[in-house]
């Protein structure tokens, strides 16, 4: 349906057809008008561009890195909504609300439209050309290793281009950081499996244990997890309906959906699954049995706080019910000792006999230059350090907002600062954009050109990003056309064939066409067949999984003994629309309660009512949170699924920049975390903060869709209406 | 008790009092009526900002959506009954101790009715397009819908004010005529020549004025009737629990009655100051009023726990869940001080000694209208923050400024067209009295004839 | 409403009104061989939200911010209700229950009689339909909604500030209008979308087949908890699933639920009032063995 | 007393008569007479010249109504009517398709204007002439699928009930009210499904199929 960029402009262009301008409107203009309004038609429309009627187009979903595929409606040049692109194999036509707001990055009111150079307290606006040779001036003489680029998780041509360019500036330090992913998981899988994000299929399994993993709200791939999840929980398939036990300290959407989900206290997640291991009893592993042998359930219920008869119950399920699956999630690892917690989990998959089963090798695509770099916590230490020791005169920061991100013990605001040129690659004003000497504008998603490997693949495939409208901003650039001209100042030779990045694009993607399973094809029809299903499969060779989860070196510390000064557990919790806080500044995600407190327009400290009334609070209370490294205060919201030992509050809130809707909502619950580090990958241990609660007075209703009964149905019959499973007959059923 | 209206009073002597009134009120009358300016200028500011920018600025919200506006609505209806209680069916049994009063009460009935209309319009959210519900052929072919009970509502209103403003003209136009023979030259005479209609008093007039009086008075009961009831339709017709209740009708126009009859001895009050009419709104019609109130107050109780025991002995657990909430939830105080007001406080008219006391009535009949108020907001609001869906309930809500001020401005609104009517409108109707008396003297006579011829 | 409208066509049901209960109403007394109605599977429904903001995405809701949210002025067509067990159990161990409301479009519903001007009535194709420019802002409709689930526009939020700076408003769906100030609004089950796909099977000269259309939401959500379609159309999967679970449309109270050995998920929420909502939800499925 | 009665007979019988008059009296601007307002447009496009009756013969006699016109059928600029919810303004290529070979009027103003248009490759700003309010959805495609395709009438009268005698304006004015009184005016009449059978049935009487 769709030609390829160029014929597609014209339609692209915005136009009045009674559009913008009317919508606004509504029902205020109630009268028959005469030339009031205009209509502008096409100068030289394509034959599908037929005004009233919306036309799909495919692109990529860049809301977060599941890189789900999606269409957008565009109607009279306008991007109108996204929906879910039914050929993709990630999310197969469906999509999450964080993807829905997307057009609304789109529109932002706060995007940043020129290019900004700091001058002295506030910026001036200046033209690329002049922002490029700025660049290009201050790069000279630098050396290679005082030169580094921070960007969150990157794959596709623009990692190529990122690549290339830091090679031509000499520089091998390319930090790829994400405020929250599961990056220690990753590391334990790689031991475990041989590779870091194994297919998992939900879909396939008759019973899930998760510790922790929010598959159905922002853990990995979420649209997609909850698609198998609606597999696993259908009564009509061969396994029967599965059943999901969540095991957890504070709960999750997922555990909001478990059949049985289970407070753990804080940090012993790993004690669990060994106890398990050792519950589960003859017919595993000598090594497991050895690793496992002191985890006896009496004290492993002692140090986790679940009930023997229940850790019994679960590995009996485990065994009656194979095959199962074993998830570790944020929860599991973000303390010091997470990958000793990750390793035990995976551990119980492997003795469940689970790998090969319900946890299978993903294709192992060729092209490494665009597979995903994942990014993690580990790489924002290792630069906040070559920051503070003042290795680093040229920083590039993309796709990362370290200094809302980063926990105030790390300075790294300050570090910052000894950087004498900051380049950032902006789509707001955030807190980083701030720091910044030369701020670039970015195209929207909707407007640029890209491609992208998502980390998490169930077949191999490359997606497209593609423009949906024409720039709203004349003057915002595409990353990729960005990095090109970069390249150009330093290779101008190699790439002065390619004019801008889609050409780039366009040339890469057609050479390898035969690669890509257009052997033969002629090159446009190929390009626009490929642009038209905006992905493409990539040949991938069935993988493998080498490696084996060993009980070798497993130690697991006994539970944290209580800190007296800082007697509660802050455990940050991520939530499926505000992320690591990148999208705060979209009202509708603002707006969209939270699913389980249902909050909105601010942060909130999650409190077990049992906790709760032995400091004294009552719902809607101002408390203070306070750690060693800082404090905050928010309202305090009784909420009874989370362990007594630990308070919750949500990440991503309490902008000081980036737009009207961010800036002042909530706090920042990042800045309070203690340093604290992974032993093993030296990731950032995010629920290793103590901290102490302390009522400041006074007290606010709290802003929820939740009504004055909470969560009870005051004994109305059929309202939402909950059955035991031994009551109905799924297997019927349609 | 104080002594009743004199027999032997000259009937000049009764025009030239009546009259007085409409030239030299005490000095409270001016201060009544810059107080009544005042609270109404509060409503219109309050109304304008509103139009101007939203029903949200009243502090409405989901499930909220009626306020005090419906109920403040439903107040003043209530009001209007009683003036057709005295003027229309009192008239129908000859009770002439109410002719004094009458006129007032009448008048009271046609102000407090165009107050209520006014409510009605307050509450729309797009009062600009309000003609859409009128039904009148147009070119759209559409109508209103005729199935709720919100036009019925519209309809029974207008149709009872435009049939109690004839009642109240038709009644006044002798009056009329004795004001424009006595008046001096100016505005005023030519005001009242041409209401009065060219009456001379001849008999052929007398028999079509007495003809029409009764007709219209035996139109205007059963409408009164009507109205309050219609009024009671559009919450008994609703789903909701706590309105769904058939007893609403009767119970609606016997509240009507109460806080109708509790308004009349509370102008009964103020005129009778105001204006110096010690002489013709005497104690034994206070009495007689107070004893009225009093019978009235009895049978709204009765109803109000008639409504509660059908609610409560109802298996219908969501319509008693509302009544237990509004005996302990966040609108107790507001109930109990309801019940209160209603039920107990008249008790005090039993007593003999305070049925005259011109103070503790006053303040007894204030404390009655307040009861029938919070009636009204007790049978809105607590239907909505506690109606079916659990989850939409709400324990925040609470009238905003911009509602109370349009509230309180009604009743500024209310004293102004009343007040002013007063002293344009002789208050007292003047023929009336001089039957009333010339009645009383007859009876008088014919006893002492009676003595004399005894043997 | 026109006059017709106003005697006949105000709720076509009517016709067959089931007060007496004769079972499966004659569909050929329906005016029309579409009755568009919902399934809504809670067992699959996780509370994600996303159909909310797909919601909010296609049929132009404002946004009302902080302040007017506290106040109960939101403006979600479909909501998203979470409840907890209510057997006081130290921690909600076997998670909480989502139910996503919107407007049931009641097939009598009592939002439509009240109406006093009839912005608010029955279309041939079963849905309760929402006139804005006929609403005067009386509210009887929503006061009258068992399930509250009409939003009313407390304030113009076309003109106010952030609600759609621009150039957000070049997002807003010109398929369907802006509510102004001081009318009633709720869920259309995407009349847009409906009409186009109507539109579209007439000119083709064909019946609409399930899957010609999808609501906002049911596109949206990630695990199918939600089916639409015509209830007339054996053939489409609403239809199979009302049948699968024996509800009823024209039924106060199902024969399965009556009868013991009911082992079936299908319900209406507050059927005993019969406003013969037409979404049916599937209850929730707990597994207590673990 | 009788005189009361008389007078409220009389209002009765005043109230009923006027009502019955407004009901049934035609709605105002129905007769193709009344044009709406003139408007500015930027470029003063001749509709007579391009959709005008073509009769060269009657050109000579000034008795017949002017003709010269080209009958071009309406749908071959507004090409979207029959697939569109909007009938659409043709765009910029279209004209120049003809007007490029069309050399005897090359020159004339409004053509240059149509050529610096096209050059710039810039859209023309275009007004609406037949503006309906932002809650009305009228859709051009079921109308002209219905009378002209199943029912077979001329296009020009089919886009006339709605558009007036476009063929003979130069720039297009409102020749109709389009107001919904109008619109109902012809959906309570009953029209031939198609140009055989003799089944009538009238335009949809329900508030959300044109309220949006």
């Amino acid at each position: 349906m769709i030609e390829n960029g160029f014929n597609r402009r014209d339609f692209l262009k915005v136009l009045g057809w009674g559009g913008t301008a009317v919508a606004l409107s509504g029902c205020g203009n109630t009268s028959i008008e005469n030339g009031k309004e205009t209509v502008v038609s096409y100068v030289e429309p394509e034959d599908y561009a037929i005004p009233s009627i919306g036309v799909y187009f495919n692109s990529t979903c860049a809301q977060c890195d599941a890189g789900c595929n999606i269409e957008g409606r565009v109607r009279e040049g306008r991007v109108l909504k996204l929906e879910g692109n039914p050929g993709s194999f990630i999310n197969r036509g469906k999509m999450c609300g964080l993807g829905q707001a997307g057009v609304q990055a789109h529109y932002n009111p706060d995007r940043v439209r020129e290019p900004l150079l700091r001058n002295g307290s506030q910026g001036e606006t200046l033209t690329w050309d002049k922002a490029l040779s700025l660049i290009n001036d201050k790069l000279n003489g630098v050396k290679g290793e005082e030169i580094a680029f921070l960007t969150g998780g990157v794959s596709g041509h623009v990692k190529v281009l990122l690549n290339n360019y830091l090679d031509a500036l000499g520089s091998k330090n390319h930090y790829a950081y994400e405020a929250v992913s599961p990056s220690v998981v990753r590391a334990a899988n790689k031991k475990a499996y041989g590779v870091e994000m194994p297919r998992l299929r939900l879909d396939k399994a008759k019973v899930i244990v998760s510790f922790g993993a929010d598959f159905l709200g922002a853990w990995v791939s979420p649209v997609h997890f909850s698609q198998q999840y609606a597999q696993f929980r259908k009564g009509n398939r061969p396994e029967g309906r599965g059943v999901l036990v969540q095991i957890e300290s504070k709960m999750t959407l997922t555990g909001a959906n478990a059949d049985r989900w289970i407070p753990i206290r804080p940090g012993t997640e790993g004690i669990l699954a060994l106890g398990i291991v050792n519950a589960l009893g003859a017919g595993i592993p000598a090594d497991a049995v050895a690793a496992a042998k002191d985890y006896t359930a009496d004290r492993v219920s002692k140090d986790t706080g679940v009930p023997a008869e229940q850790i019994i119950r679960l590995a009996e399920l485990l065994k009656e019910r194979s095959p199962s699956l074993v998830l570790a999630g944020a929860a599991a690892e973000g303390y010091a000792h997470g990958s000793q917690n990750a390793a035990a989990i995976a551990l119980l998959n492997q003795v469940l006999g689970n790998v090969g089963k319900t946890v299978e090798a993903p294709a192992n695509a060729q092209f490494a230059q665009i597979t995903p770099t994942t990014g993690n916590r580990a790489a924002l230490r290792s630069l906040n350090d070559s920051m503070a020791q003042g290795k680093l005169k040229v920083l590039f920061s993309y796709g990362a907002n370290p200094v809302y991100t980063a926990p105030d013990a790390l300075k790294l605001q300050d570090n910052l600062k000894k950087v004498p040129f900051k380049v950032v690659f902006a789509h707001y004003l955030d807190e980083t954009a701030l720091e910044a000497d030369l701020v670039l504008p970015l195209d929207s998603a909707l407007e640029d050109w890209g491609t992208s490997i998502p980390e998490y693949q169930v077949e191999p495939h490359l997606s497209i990003q593609q423009p949906l409208m024409e720039r709203l901003y004349p003057n915002t650039r595409g990353v990729g056309d960005i990095l090109l001209a970069l390249l150009k100042q330093r290779r101008a030779d190699e790439y002065k064939a390619y004019e801008d990045f889609y050409s780039y694009l366009r040339g890469a993607v057609v050479q390898n066409k035969a690669a890509l399973g257009g052997a033969g094809a002629d090159d446009d029809a190929f390009w626009n067949e490929t642009l038209s299903n905006a992905l493409v499969k990539l040949p991938g060779a069935a993988g493998s999984l080498s490696g084996k989860a060993s009980a070798v070196g497993l130690t697991l510390p006994a539970p944290a003994a209580e800190v007296v000064a800082y007697p509660l557990r802050l455990i940050p919790s991520v939530s499926a629309s505000m992320r690591d806080g990148r999208h705060a500044n979209l009202s509708w995600l603002q707006e969209s309660p939270d699913p389980l407190t249902t909050v909105v327009w601010d942060s909130w400290v999650e409190i077990h009512p049992k906790t709760a009334a032995k400091l004294g609070i009552v719902e809607g209370d101002i408390v203070e949170v306070a750690s060693q490294n800082g404090s905050v205060t928010s309202q305090a919201y009784l909420f009874p699924g989370i362990h007594p030992d630990a308070i919750s509050m949500p990440l991503g809130y309490g902008h000081e920049a980036m737009g009207r809707y961010a800036k002042g909502t909530g706090v920042n619950v990042f800045k309070i975390l203690d340093p604290v580090f992974d032993k093993e990958t030296g990731e950032l241990a995010i629920n290793e903060t103590n901290v102490r609660i302390s009522k400041v007075g006074n007290r606010v209703v709290v802003v929820k869709e939740e009504g004055p009964n909470g969560g009870s149905q005051l004994g109305r019959k059929k309202i939402a209406v909950k059955v035991s499973s031994d009551k109905v007959d799924l297997s019927k059923e349609v | 008790m104080g002594k009743d209206i004199r027999e032997d009073i000259a009937w000049a002597q009764i025009n030239t009092d009546v009259l007085k009134s409409l030239e030299n009120p005490r000095k409270l009358f001016w201060v009544i009526i810059f107080v009544a300016l005042m609270m109404f200028g509060v409503g219109v500011g309050c109304e304008v900002y509103q139009y101007q920018t939203g029903m949200g600025v009243a502090g409405l919200n989901n499930p909220n959506v009626w306020g005090l506006y419906i109920a403040t609505f439903i107040f003043w209806i209530g009001m209007s009954h009683s003036g057709t209680l005295l003027s229309a069916i009192l008239h129908l049994m000859h009770a002439d101790w109410r002719k004094p009063i009458y006129r007032f009460a009448e008048a009271m009935t046609t102000f407090s009715l165009m107050t209520a209309g006014l409510f009605v319009m307050v509450h729309l959210g797009r009062l600009w397009q309000f003609y859409y519900a009128v039904p009148y052929p147009n070119e759209r072919w559409t109508w209103p819908n005729f199935q709720s009970p919100l036009l019925w509502d519209a309809m029974a209103i207008f149709t009872y004010l435009s049939s109690s403003v004839i009642f109240l003209y038709v009644g006044s136009i002798p009056d009329f005529a004795i004001c424009r023979d006595n008046v001096h030259p100016g505005w005023r005479k030519k005001l009242y020549t041409l209401l009065a209609l060219g009456w001379e008093g001849t008999d052929r007039q007398w028999r079509n004025f007495r003809v029409t009086y009764l007709t219209v008075a035996c139109f205007l009961i059963p409408l009164a009737v009507s109205v309050h009831s219609i009024v009671a339709s559009d919450f008994a017709m609703s789903q909701q629990p706590g309105w769904h209740v058939t007893s609403f009708p009767p119970y609606f126009v016997a509240g009507a009655l109460y806080s109708g009859c509790a308004a009349i001895i509370t102008l009964f009050i103020i005129l009778r100051y105001v204006f110096k009419f010690e002489e013709y709104m005497t104690m034994p019609i206070l009495k007689k009023t107070v004893r009225l109130t009093f019978a009235i107050a009895m049978v709204w109780t009765y109803l109000n726990w008639v409504e509660f025991a059908t609610v409560w002995y109802s298996h219908d657990e969501v319509a008693k869940g509302v009544l237990i909430d509004k005996a302990t939830g966040r609108f107790a105080p507001f109930w109990w001080a309801m019940n209160f007001c209603g039920s107990v406080v008249p008790f005090t008219m039993m007593i003999k000694r305070l049925q005259t006391n011109i103070p503790v009535m006053f303040a007894v009949s204030l404390l009655l209208n307040l009861g029938m108020w919070l009636e009204r907001f007790m049978i809105v609001s607590p239907t909505f923050s506690h109606g079916y869906y659990p989850w939409t309930m709400d324990a925040n809500y609470w009238p905003s400024m911009v509602q109370w001020g349009i509230v309180f401005g009604s009743f500024g609104w209310f004293t102004l067209l009343f007040m002013t009517f007063c002293k344009i409108v002789p208050s007292v109707s003047m023929y009336e009295v001089k039957e009333m008396v010339y009645h009383r003297s007859l009876a008088t006579k014919k006893a002492e004839l009676g003595l004399e011829g005894g043997h | 409403m026109s006059v017709s409208n106003l005697l006949e066509n105000w709720s076509k049901f009517r016709h067959n009104h089931p007060v007496e209960d004769k079972g499966h109403p004659d569909w050929q007394a329906y005016p029309s061989e579409i009755k568009w109605a919902m399934a809504i599977d809670l067992d699959a429904c996780t509370g994600c939200n996303a159909c909310s903001v797909a919601c909010y995405a296609e049929n132009n809701l404002p946004v009302v911010g902080k302040e007017k949210y506290s106040h109960g002025q939101a403006m979600h067509w479909m909501r998203i209700e979470r409840y907890w067990d209510e057997d006081n159990r130290e921690f909600p161990d076997q998670g909480a229950q989502f139910l996503p409301m919107l407007c049931q479009q009641c097939e009598a519903a009592p939002c439509e009689t009240v109406c006093p001007v009839g912005a608010t009535n029955h279309t041939e194709d079963g849905l309760n339909s929402q006139i804005y420019n006929r609403c005067i802002g009386s509210r009887y409709c929503s006061a009258n909604c068992p399930y509250k689930v009409r939003y009313f526009n407390w304030y113009d939020y076309p003109s106010t500030e952030n609600v759609w700076p621009a150039p957000m408003e070049q997002q807003l769906n010109p398929d369907l209008t802006v509510r102004g100030k001081g009318v009633m609004e709720k869920c259309t089950f995407c009349k847009q979308r409906t009409y186009t796909a109507r539109n579209n099977a007439k000119t083709e000269g064909r019946k609409i087949h399930d899957g010609d259309v999808q609501t906002a939401c049911q596109q949206a959500c990630p695990t199918n908890a939600i089916s639409f379609g015509n209830l007339f159309d054996p053939e489409s999967r609403v239809a199979k699933q009302w049948e699968q679970q024996q509800v009823e449309l024209i039924k106060a109270e199902q024969e399965k639920d009556v009868k013991p050995g009911n082992n079936l998920r299908g319900y209406r929420i507050f059927e005993e009032l019969r406003p013969y909502p037409s979404v049916m939800y599937l209850e929730r499925v707990r597994e207590n063995g673990v | 007393m009788h005189r009361f009665l008389r007078l409220s007979i009389l209002l009765a019988g005043m109230f009923s008569a006027i009502g019955s008059y407004a009901a049934d009296a035609p709605p105002p601007l129905t007769t193709p007479d009344e044009l709406g307002p003139p408007i500015e447009q930027p470029i003063e496009f001749p509709h007579m010249r391009h959709a005008g009756l073509h009769n060269p013969a009657d050109d000579a006699d000034p008795s017949k109504p002017a003709t010269g016109g080209m009958e071009i059928n309406c749908m071959y600029c507004h090409t979207y009517a029959r697939r569109s919810m909007v009938a659409g303004i043709p765009p910029l290529r279209k004209c120049i398709g003809c007007h490029q070979s069309i050399e005897s009027v090359r020159e004339s103003p409004r053509i240059k204007k149509l050529f610096e248009y096209w050059d710039a490759k810039k859209a023309i700003p275009w007004k609406k002439v037949h503006d309906l309010p932002d809650f009305v959805r009228f859709n051009h495609e079921r109308h002209v699928q219905r009378f002209v395709f199943q029912q077979g009438r001329p296009v020009q009268e089919a886009c006339g009930y709605c558009h007036g005698d476009i063929k003979t304006m130069t720039v297009a004015r409102r020749q109709k009210p389009i107001t919904m009184g109008w619109c109902a005016e012809c959906h309570q009449k009953d029209h031939p499904v198609d140009a055989t059978s003799t089944k009538t049935t009238h335009g949809p009487n329900d508030c959300f199929t044109c309220h949006k």
